[in-house]
């Protein structure tokens, strides 16, 4: 078998099925959506942080999308508790691959990225970085 | 399983014209070409999208190159006499192969997209305004349905969409309601690339008529699998690509009826579709040139009519045979497996495709791991993205198939939905 | 003769790359491909209107054929991902050869005329209207002025034609005349196919921009043979042809400047161009997929590609110097042949390419009659007929080089121009 | 040598030299021009007919082009006289190159063919059996 199957190891589905800090944030510091318009995977991000704003408290996120989309943002949202602003903005396409343990095939990439973009892009438009009329699209 | 017994003709034998199907494939996808990384063969099921080109057809674009390459029309050295009569006649095999009177009513595009612009440019711009309304299906292709939109938009013409049933057919008393006096265009799918549904051109093209208005067929899915007559159709308009059926990328056809064509103001302007050129004005070359504007596709129109001439060596009512096989065994299959659902009329009523979902699986996510097993189809919303939207998903899976797909090859493709499935219950 | 010592390159090495400069021709042109039915060797000296294509790209076409044909952008399987990645990055290739920014700048068209007519009708239809002028010159090539010609008509904008000066140059007062306020386009051919004017294309940009008007640069008869950067031209946009370049038919490119291919609507409209779409309205792909509308010409695409990493590997400043010397040497000698009219600048300072007339032997009886020596010319108006009726001529023959194009070769073609002189004399 | 080359017997080189009835009538019965665009090749054609308008009495042409298209209306000039209408009509293209006595190049024809299509049109504008405002063009 080739690189696909890999990308569906136990702890992939585990978290597709069981996705951790799915929901809301009653009052989160930024939230963000966006989407993955060839697959039609669109992800919510809600992110708290603490006092300073450096360092990232409390995390959910929401979505409808594939397994590889869902795990990464599953991933992605236990990874994000008690990280500092900064390293999440250093996060590239690398250290989601890295925190999914698997292989992703080039297509879809996208899908893998999706959460980190939308957490990344939220935190940038709450930087005032990043005009909050752009949309995050994960598509080449 | 007894059923090879049932194709119309020898399906292994034809295998050995199309080199690809002997691809292994798990090889690193960023060097195309340089062969498998990997022992899993390839089981090609994504043929609505594009079909592999035998053999023939590859060799008889690379005797062009290599025998005598030259640029067509106007060329008197021998080269181009060569070329610009076998590029010329490959518009009689063309217009033959689909019903046409004659070269004058095939127009060469790029593609079934091309052909639906030039239409929408040269007559669709010119004859449309507010009042008009173009009547589509919901089960347009976005070839057709963003181009009528667009123009519509343009011109002020109202775009109107005919429903398509729970069965996945076309609401016919809908489409009844909807062509009126002031409907200019008809403009739809003859097989569905999403439903597989055949749509009843005829019946659509008497309204149509009844009306005053053309009837545009897409036959992009169609010409490739059934024996086509655009005159029996009753069509005014019709296109298709080649590389869905045996032949090159880069090379499609318009029919058009002749004295429509006639009518026409160009669409591209340039060189070998003019008459006489001043400062001031020009004049336009006969049909079909008229429409083609500077240098054609020479090598990709020659090897579409070597195309068509494989397939009509084979028979395209034994092709459409094969694929009505293939399709009603996945349909029964895909079906019999469970947790499936697939969309679009009954196994015996339908173009050679099948699209589906599994329970509880992103299409994205059963691609991914049908590549795995070396199974190839398309995942997504297949270029009919308001008719998935209507069918409350963002994407489908489809399988589809050709004349150099097996039986094993479906046994292959149901088998690996039920891993898929399994995975992820 | 001893220029052969001034090749830059080993020419008789090369010329086996290409199978079809060993054609012998005299055969039946009714049956092309099927060999010689007489013994004269070829010499193809038509490359301005499309050049031979080597096997290294013959090869790259079929092999996208039996390895891994698919269609592209949207398919997870691997066969698609392999197709993609090759289809993108031949956008990345054109681009480099060129010195555009990146792919997102690179439109592939099916040739020149076609993007000529993408940037006329997604750009011209739009922002022209009356009181607006585009400039073209006498100069230039069908592709450009009949399409400048009828959107202008369509448009209400003014067209205008920088003049040519007896020895074949622009007349770039005049240019400095024409291009006012009210200019929003000058649209001009780079090397004249006709003249083989090398045009100061900087200096019309410098006019142009001053004016707030775009520049187009038709490249057709340029970037096949000379380095090209369109940073430093300074233009806003650029085209040409692969099959004039060592590539495939059926393809060509559109080099737009980001912030203006980003500002322009769509110009064909269906898949693979869209982002979302609803009955109601659609939003478009990224650059520069946004103007790809449909399957693409996948196989071309990568052709063409590979067409440039064969120049690449000579290196375009060898292919100029090939293309200069041929060129000046053609020149000198039909000059001292006698009888012979030759049109355009000077042997030393033009492109590879010689328009001329024999006295008292119409342009078409010379291209027969050179066909009979198994040369192969060009007779006609080269799609610039309003140039042919200022240079008072129905018809010039023209003979045009390429990198495998010999001494030896235009010896032969002088000679036979003698022969028809005489013959008629 | 191939085709082309039989193409430029003496014979045509001296009718394109020498062309024979070249001029136009004082009163023709009819009288039509044709081209053949990418040539170029414009040739007049001038008719006269007997009294019961059914042979051809005299004939003039006049134009401009290739050697072929020249050649080949001088010779059918001479070939016209007292020939019947009817015949004029079913003359067709084997007959335009059996006259020239010399293979045709396949795309040279149409310029073979043009003198003949000019009479053979002006004569049926003449009989009312095609409009005068349709052009002679010898081209596919
Ligand atoms: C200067 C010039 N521009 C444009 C063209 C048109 O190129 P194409 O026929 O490939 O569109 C040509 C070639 O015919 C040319 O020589
Ligand atoms: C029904 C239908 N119409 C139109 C098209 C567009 O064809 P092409 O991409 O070759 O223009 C397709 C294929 O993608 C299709 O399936």
């Amino acid at each position: 078998m080739g690189l696909g199957s890999d990308m569906y190891r136990q702890q992939i589905l585990d978290h597709y099925k069981n996705p951790r800090n799915y929901g809301e944030l009653e009052e989160p510091d930024f939230t963000h959506v966006g989407e993955n318009p060839s697959c039609g995977d669109t992800i919510q991000m809600d992110v708290g942080l603490d006092e300073a704003g450096e360092t990232i408290e409390s995390v959910r996120f929401n979505g409808d999308g594939c397994a590889i989309s869902m795990a990464s943002a599953s991933m992605l949202s236990e990874r994000l508790h008690g990280m500092a602003v900064e390293e999440l903005h250093e996060m590239d396409t690398d250290d989601v691959t890295e925190m999914l343990g698997v292989d992703i095939s080039p297509m879809r990439v996208k899908c893998a990225v999706l959460g980190r973009q939308v957490a990344q892009d939220g935190s940038k438009i709450h930087r005032d970085e990043l005009d909050p009329d752009d949309r995050t699209i994960t598509e080449e | 399983m007894g059923v090879q017994e049932q194709y119309s003709f020898d399906v292994e034998a034809l295998r050995a014209d199309f080199p690809v199907l002997d691809r292994k494939v798990g090889g690193d996808p960023e060097s195309p070409g340089e062969g498998p990384g990997d022992d899993t063969p390839l089981v090609y099921l994504d043929n609505a999208a594009t079909s592999h080109t035998p053999d023939p057809v590859v060799d008889t674009v690379a005797d062009y190159y290599r025998s005598y390459n030259a640029n067509v029309h106007r060329g008197i050295h021998q080269l181009s006499q060569e070329a610009s009569v076998a590029y010329e006649e490959a518009h009689d095999t063309v217009a033959d192969f689909v019903g046409a009177a004659g070269r004058e009513e095939i127009v060469f595009t790029k593609n079934t997209t091309e052909a639906m612009n030039l239409v929408a440019y040269a007559w669709g711009l010119e004859e449309l305004g507010p009042g008009d309304n173009v009547v589509l299906t919901e089960m347009e292709h976005h070839a057709s349905l963003v181009t009528w939109q667009q123009i519509g938009k343009r011109t002020g013409a109202d775009v109107r969409f005919v429903d398509v049933t729970d069965e996945g057919r076309l609401d016919m008393d809908d489409a009844a309601d909807l062509i009126d006096d002031d409907t200019q265009m008809v403009s739809v799918v003859h097989v569905s690339n999403t439903l597989g549904t055949i749509n009843p051109i005829g019946e659509l093209a008497d309204l149509a008529h009844d009306h005053d208005a053309y009837v545009f067929a897409d036959g992009a899915q169609s010409v490739p699998n059934r024996a086509v007559d655009v005159k029996e159709l009753g069509v005014d308009f019709f296109a298709f690509s080649a590389h869905k059926m045996c032949g090159p990328t880069g090379i499609g056809a318009l029919y058009g009826r002749e004295e429509i064509l006639d009518s026409m103001q160009p669409y591209l302007y340039g060189g070998d579709m003019i008459r006489r050129v001043s400062f001031e004005d020009s004049t336009w070359e006969d049909l079909p040139w008229k429409f083609e504007a500077g240098t054609p596709s020479i090598a990709q129109g020659i090897g579409f009519a070597a195309a068509i001439e494989y397939l009509e060596e084979i028979g395209m009512d034994r092709v459409e045979a094969h694929e009505d096989l293939l399709a009603e065994y996945a349909h029964d299959e895909l079906t019999a497996l469970g947790g499936v659902e697939i969309y679009g009329p009954p196994g015996d009523d339908r173009g050679g495709l099948v699209a589906f979902n599994v329970e509880g699986v992103h299409a994205h996510d059963l691609s991914s791991i049908l590549n795995d097993y070396g199974i190839a189809v398309r995942a997504g919303d297949h270029c009919t993205q308001p008719l998935h939207d209507e069918m409350g998903v963002a994407a489908t899976a489809r399988a589809s198939f050709y004349l150099y797909n097996t039986i094993e090859e479906i046994d292959a493709l149901v088998e690996a939905v039920g891993e898929a499935r399994d995975l992820f219950a």
